[in-house]
């Protein structure tokens, strides 16, 4: 039990990344209301931050911000030692996700806007059955 | 549909828990990913570019490139919600009016209403009596919020923070004005036209950096070839580079978070909104 | 020849000349839209032109030398920075993406001008950044870019096709959810790949993974890129947005969308299985070769019998797409080497192909204002040059020799039959009997029926959004009929002559196929593959 | 045997020349000059293929390889003595066939002639590239090219029989070369590596009889222009066309082109060794026989001329496969011969009908009671071309079906000798009621007023001129029968 326990924390961020996934895929296909959907997709998208940001985790690493320099005097200075910073290249790819996350919640709202002007309701059955009379 | 859902999520779901088993632990220091391309990144950076923040100098010199393209896909995002919604100048059936002096509230059909008027102040449809303290209080805040998001910008070199953030910052005070007072007023203080202009005018910071570099020099977004013209060594130069970017991708962050609130504010009439 | 490695001596910097030209003119189409609704045309298309050349010069480099190019961007190199890689394959493909990118734009000029009416600026901002967004996937040697780029493609192409009849936006949002979370698993896919090699660079992971073919990150990173791909190009059973999505947007974007999009999402799948994973991974290791290939045939008899069932012109096009789709990915997971000449040939041919069909729709509603398929009427006879462009593209489809789809059908069915698939075969030569009677059916009532005078009461058809209905006052700029009264005749050179250009062009890739596959397509397909 | 080749365009330009006059054609602005485009166009491809036929009497091979579409086949061309032999037919054909067209169609003043043109030289173009062809693939192009070329010309009415027709000519010409004839030359290529045409064939030893039997039926079915039953019915059907469209096409250039690539691919490609021991040929041979003997009673029950005509067409070309599949040096040079003798004959035939419908308006046999006392040229016409299908002498097709006739008693299989004898009764009992009806019939039965005569001149000189030919034929058979028994010298050696 004990090992099954470790195992599991030690893979936690893992478990955390997929249940956010599941959850947001679970509402992309199953709930009826288009925001909840784009809602769903936004915790989808956002698992995939989660889990690049846990994988860039060390422990006993600070956040990659060279601490004794200002970049003038570099020869001086000792060099930084890579196992005290945590992992930098996950959260720089993570900006850019987290900017297309927001940019397609942008346009997948402006889309939900014109369905509404069109149909006068965001429910998805209620709008089929507009479609189909 | 809801059981399809289950079984796909449940399906996937267990797909990617059971390949879990192999990943590396939480926090291990010795995961290929933290071995392989980040010790350079973090031995070097401040030799390559003299900047501490390791994750600004990736961000935007090492993987500069990325991030152009980043600015850019904001900027499609503002302009897919201008094309997808912006209603120019529809009429409008009805407007209201409040006559200050007494109080009033007026309602004007089709185009007969008061042209510029001391006494009449146009309010929106759903309007409600402006609370004072909340009004009040963003007017106060507003101002430290964007100089707070200066800050933000000038010191990605040295602390978390870059053009990104201190741009959502920026913007988020207009959008902040616009909520706490109405959206006419905001756009007449920051107009439909301006964050058009300011958010193609971000990216052209940037990807224009970058082909002055190429023209200059030898490759796209190499700032080294920017130190004649800044007056600085080669590796200063890709300092003030990151820096010149930056702010690119501020304007343009800045300019279209507000485009695309006025936009889906008002789904596209930019007449009354939240 | 040496004239073409004399500019590229003057001009290293071509590589990204030909994505930042595009993506430079995108952001002054988008300023000098608003003051102006001429401009922003003149510079898409000139950037456009740009691109167009330099996607030349750059594969008569590679040819001529027969040297792949690396493009350091910012200067770093391969594992650090970014780089663009132009080899035989990503030049080809650039050359086709460039190339139906300027000639469906060129010939759309009029119908930007009445479907987006004051929005000219952004919309062609939109259509360069989707070019661009292309353009890059093809080019960069960065896994995590290609998402970036990717992402820069599908947010433009929402857009995009998101204006045009009132049912698009629902389509549209659909292909949004289907979009993301095949652009979200790719990323997975890539993330996975990072925790197990450390890089992002896909000739450094290529070069990690021979040491943990056994890995089973590896392998479920395969399985999800694999996944997001998929549902980006349209297989069956994940074909559900594309026929909607493409059938109910406006022409302009149809014409840019649809002959590329899928096309180069193949592409992109080709490069993963065999430039990041090796072949040898792909093919022997992982033994899916029989699976994807039933799926192919799957989709391949979907895609035709649904649009054997359509009444719709371009919902029927649509199928035909999805089964084309089917088409190569088939080729390539035969895993031989005629089978993936097929599939490569078969990409370039058949965005060819498909670029003059939706060009041919395009020219239909400007003259006629209809889409439907009545609207045919009588056209030989009217617009004879038109109506041969396009039974030229129809009778590729079908794979008639000497135009195109023969060449790159007949490679796909040698495949077939010399990895005994033989079921694939069966599917190829049913689709192309399937292709010949929905294109006699259209060609037949072009032929047979007497034109037909057009309603102009309707003549302002439903595609339109909501903003056009404002400007009611235009309305003799619209589409032609209403000015010439039910007379049709050929149509507008500055239609006509790009039209005319791609249905030769199906001829001459056909005639050429020989030289490309001898010079090109053999040096990309790795020596292993026999 | 090493054949001399010769490398020269000259093919090319044969191929080509009419599909260069298309832009004049289209671009005429008077009929004259729209004619006289077809006609020049005619009279140089005649001219270039004359000028290359004594270096194919010399034994030599004339060659040229165009594109190179697959890294080991190319669209290349190549002149042999039967390639020569059927582009000789059909380029002269085309020349009187086109004089023959400026006369119905001006005088039916019929419709979209300037399209007409223009796909008549598409079709010949096809015609010489197939007969040209050097190898399997670039057959197949031109053979594609010509389905879709004629398409236009058997519609040429638009209307709903011409629809109809049009569907079902599409679907068994299309359906048959796609369906069978392609997948049966990929699997050739897949196994022998080469679609170049051979002297012997290319297929010995590299096949099983399975798999050879089912590959000689794919392209026997699958090359349906020639008509092979169950695949012929498009042929009748095809009869809606204008009647020089008939003529040329379905007398002469579709047909032909069927049989040509038949005889081309079971030679060329298949090779007789791997007929003969495989013993396909037989099976061949009886289903050619069955094809004779049926068209031919179907023959005598049709009285609309024209579909008449169409079902003789029917069997005659069954002669050609039957004689190849004989597998004798006499059968084979007979089946060949039969190509030319028969294109004369039956492309006379069909002039005849069209006069007749130019001048009466008349389309069934029935109602042709006296036409002859009325026509005299015409039918005179008529009757040597019957004579020559029939295989009368002094014709030319008495030529071809002697040779057929030697062929069936050198193989030694005396039942296919009954099959030719019979069914030459059949078609001589097919034709007789038209003279019968033409000539004999008395005054008061003639349905016609007393102002029919011969048609314009226009459409009178080619009748005659090809009847004549049909008659010198018999006693100059010299370059065709050259060309014939130089083809089988080289197939069957010695």
């Amino acid at each position: 039990m004990e090992q099954i326990l470790s195992f599991i924390a030690a893979k936690a961020n893992y478990w955390a990344y997929v249940i956010l996934l599941m959850v947001g895929l679970y509402a992309m296909i199953v709930k009826n209301n288009l925001v909840k959907k784009i809602v769903g997709m936004v915790i989808f998208q956002t698992a995939v931050i989660l889990f690049y940001v846990s994988i860039g985790y060390k422990t006993g690493g600070t956040i990659p911000i060279i601490i004794y320099g200002d970049g003038h005097n570099s020869i001086i200075e000792p060099a930084a030692k890579a196992v005290d910073y945590i992992n930098p290249l996950p959260h720089v790819l993570m900006l850019t996700a987290i900017v297309v996350g927001v940019a397609t919640l942008g346009v997948a709202l402006a889309l939900a806007i014109k369905v509404y002007q069109e149909y006068g309701t965001l429910e998805e059955d209620e709008i089929n059955k507009k479609i189909r009379a | 549909m809801k059981t399809l859902g289950q079984i796909t999520v449940l399906f996937c779901g267990g797909l990617l828990l059971f390949f879990t088993s192999d990943f590396p632990d939480f926090g291990d220091a010795n995961s290929p990913a933290s071995l392989h391309l980040s010790p350079y990144f973090i031995e070097n950076t401040l030799k390559d570019t003299a900047v501490p923040n390791v994750v600004t100098a990736i961000l935007a010199d090492y993987r500069g490139y990325d991030t152009m393209f980043e600015t850019t896909v904001i900027l499609t995002a503002g302009l897919a919600c201008f094309l997808l919604l912006r209603i120019p100048k529809r009429e409008v059936k009805s407007r209201y009016y409040l006559h200050e002096p007494t109080g009033v509230t007026l309602r004007f059909e089709g185009d007969k209403y008061p042209q510029k008027s001391d006494v009449f102040k146009r309010i929106d449809s759903n309007w409600v009596p402006y609370d004072l303290i909340i009004n009040f209080t963003c007017r106060l805040l507003i101002h430290f919020i964007q100089i707070f998001a200066l800050y933000v910008v000038a010191h990605g070199h040295y602390s978390p923070g870059g053009g990104f953030q201190g741009g959502v910052v920026l913007g988020a005070s207009v959008i902040l004005f616009a909520i706490s007072g109405n959206l006419r007023a905001a756009i007449k203080r920051f107009g439909e036209k301006t964050a058009a202009l300011f958010s193609a005018a971000g990216v052209f910071i940037y990807a224009g950096t970058g082909a002055l570099c190429m023209m200059i020099g030898e490759h796209f977004l190499n700032y080294n070839f920017l130190s004649p013209l800044l007056g600085t060594d080669r590796i200063m130069a890709r300092s003030h580079g990151i820096f010149i970017v930056e702010i690119g991708v501020a304007v343009t962050v800045m300019a279209v978070m507000i485009w695309i609130y006025y936009n889906l504010s008002s789904a596209g009439k930019q007449d009354e909104g939240l | 020849m040496t004239f073409f490695t004399t500019i590229f001596t003057f001009l290293p910097d071509l590589p990204a000349i030909i994505i930042i030209t595009p993506l430079l003119a995108s952001l002054l189409a988008a300023a000098s839209g608003l003051f102006n609704r001429k401009t922003p045309f003149l510079i898409a298309a000139a950037a456009l032109f740009i691109s167009f050349i330099s996607s030349i010069i750059l594969i008569m480099q590679v040819v001529e030398t027969g040297i792949v190019i690396e493009y350091r961007m910012a200067g770093w190199a391969a594992p650090m920075g970014i780089v663009y890689i132009i080899d035989h394959l990503s030049a080809l493909i650039l050359l086709v993406i460039t190339s139906a990118a300027f000639l469906n734009f060129i010939s759309n000029r009029k119908n930007i001008e009445t479907e987006f009416r004051n929005k000219e600026g952004a919309f062609n901002s939109l259509y360069l950044l989707f070019t661009s967004g292309l353009i890059g996937m093809t080019a960069t040697g960065d896994a995590f870019n290609l998402y970036v780029l990717m992402e820069i493609a599908s947010l433009s192409g929402y857009a995009l096709i998101g204006l045009g009849s009132n049912r698009s936006p629902l389509a549209t949002l659909n292909y949004l959810f289907l979009g993301t979370i095949g652009a979200t698993f790719y990323l997975l896919g890539v993330g996975y790949l990072y925790i197990a090699t450390g890089s992002l660079n896909i000739a450094d992971i290529a070069s990690i993974i021979p040491t943990m073919m056994n890995s089973s990150i590896i392998l479920f990173a395969f399985i999800i890129c694999m996944a997001g791909l998929l549902i980006k190009m349209a297989i069956f059973p994940l074909h559900g947005w594309l026929p909607n999505a493409y059938s109910d947007c406006s022409n302009v974007s149809a014409g840019l969308i649809a002959p590329l999009t899928t096309k180069v999402t193949i592409y992109i799948m080709i490069r993963i299985c065999l430039t990041l994973f090796s072949p040898e991974y792909t093919f022997n290791y992982l033994k899916i070769s029989e699976f994807m290939v039933w799926l192919a045939i799957i989709t391949i008899f979907f895609g035709s019998l649904s649009a054997l069932a359509q009444k719709d012109y371009k919902r029927m096009l649509c199928y035909i797409i999805i089964a084309e789709v089917g088409y190569m990915v088939g080729g390539f997971f035969l895993g031989n080497r005629i089978g993936i000449s097929g599939a490569i040939l078969h990409i370039v041919n058949d965005a060819a192909m498909t670029l003059a069909l939706f060009m041919a729709a395009g020219i239909f509603l400007w003259k006629t204002g209809e889409d439907s398929r009545d609207s045919l009427k009588g056209m030989f006879g009217k617009m004879p040059f038109t109506m041969a462009g396009f039974t030229l593209a129809a009778l590729s489809v079908v794979g008639v020799p000497p135009t195109c789809g023969f060449f790159s059908k007949w490679y796909l069915i040698s495949g077939g039959i010399a990895a005994g698939q033989y079921m694939f075969v069966a599917a190829l030569i049913f689709s192309s009997l399937v292709n010949a009677v929905l294109f006699f059916r259209i060609l037949e009532i072009a032929h047979f029926e007497p034109f037909k005078e057009h309603n102009h009461d309707h003549v302002y058809h439903h595609s339109h959004n909501t903003l056009l209905h404002h400007h009611q006052d235009h309305h003799d700029e619209h589409y032609e009929t209403t000015k010439h009264n039910g007379v049709v005749k050929e149509a507008p050179l500055e239609m006509l002559i790009p039209f005319i250009a791609v249905s030769i062009m199906l001829v001459i890739l056909g005639l050429y196929s020989g030289t490309i596959v001898a010079n090109i397509i053999d040096f990309v397909i790795p020596a292993a593959i026999i | 045997m090493l054949m001399e080749t010769v490398f020269s365009i000259k093919p090319v330009f044969a191929v080509l020349i009419s599909l260069l006059a298309i832009p004049g054609i289209i671009s005429s602005r008077t009929q004259n000059i729209r004619e006289t485009w077809t006609l020049v166009a005619a009279g140089i491809k005649l001219l270039i293929i004359l000028s290359m036929l004594p270096l194919i009497l010399d034994g030599k091979v004339v060659s040229f390889t165009l594109f190179q579409v697959f890294p080991d086949i190319g669209i290349s061309f190549r002149v042999d003595a039967f390639g020569m032999l059927f582009a000789l037919v059909a380029s002269s054909l085309w020349i009187v066939t086109s004089i023959y067209s400026i006369g119905y169609m001006r005088s039916l003043d019929e419709h979209s002639q300037t399209r007409y043109f223009s796909f008549f030289a598409a079709a010949i173009s096809a015609t010489i590239g197939v007969a040209f062809s050097a190898n399997l693939l670039t057959l197949y192009i031109f053979y594609e090219i010509l389905s879709l070329a004629t398409f236009p010309l058997v519609t040429h009415h638009q209307d709903k029989e011409a629809r109809s027709s049009g569907r079902k000519y599409l679907f068994y010409i299309l359906g048959g070369s796609i369906g069978f004839a392609l997948p049966a030359m990929m699997i050739t290529y897949h196994f022998t590596g080469t679609l170049d045409f051979a002297p012997h064939g290319v297929m010995a030893g590299h096949i099983n009889s399975g798999l050879a039997l089912m590959i000689s039926m794919m392209f026997l079915f699958g090359f349906a222009k020639v008509g092979i039953m169950p695949m012929h019915s498009w042929l009748p059907a095809a009869m809606v066309a204008p009647t020089p469209v008939s003529a040329l096409l379905h007398a002469v250039a579709v047909v032909k082109v069927g049989a040509f690539s038949v005889v081309r691919v079971f030679t060329g490609i298949i090779g007789t060794s791997v007929l003969a021991d495989f013993n396909i040929s037989t099976i061949v041979c009886v289903i050619a026989s069955f094809t004779i003997i049926i068209a031919s009673l179907i023959a005598l029950s049709q009285d609309e001329l024209k579909r008449r005509l169409a079902f003789s067409t029917i069997g005659q070309l069954s002669y050609i496969v039957l004689g190849v599949a004989l597998l004798s040096k006499s059968g084979m040079t007979g089946g060949m011969l039969h190509i030319a003798m028969h294109a004369f004959g039956k492309i006379t035939l069909f002039f005849c009908a069209g006069a007749i419908f130019c001048a009466t308006g008349v389309k069934y046999i029935s109602q042709m009671k006296g036409i002859g006392r009325r026509m005299p040229i015409t039918m005179t016409a008529f009757l040597i071309g019957s004579l020559s299908v029939v295989g009368f002498p002094p014709c030319g097709g008495f030529i071809s079906k002697w040779y057929l006739v030697l062929g069936t008693i050198e193989s030694g299989n005396l039942i296919f000798l009954f099959v030719l004898l019979g069914s030459s009764f059949l078609n001589a009992a097919y034709f007789f009621p038209v003279f019968y009806n033409a000539f004999f019939c008395s005054e008061d039965q003639m349905l016609f007023e007393d102002k029919v005569e011969e048609a314009p001149l226009w459409c009178v000189v080619p009748l005659v001129i090809t009847a004549s030919i049909s008659i010198l034929l018999f006693f100059y058979p010299q370059p065709f029968l050259k060309l014939a028994s130089l083809a089988v010298s080289t197939i069957m050696g010695g």
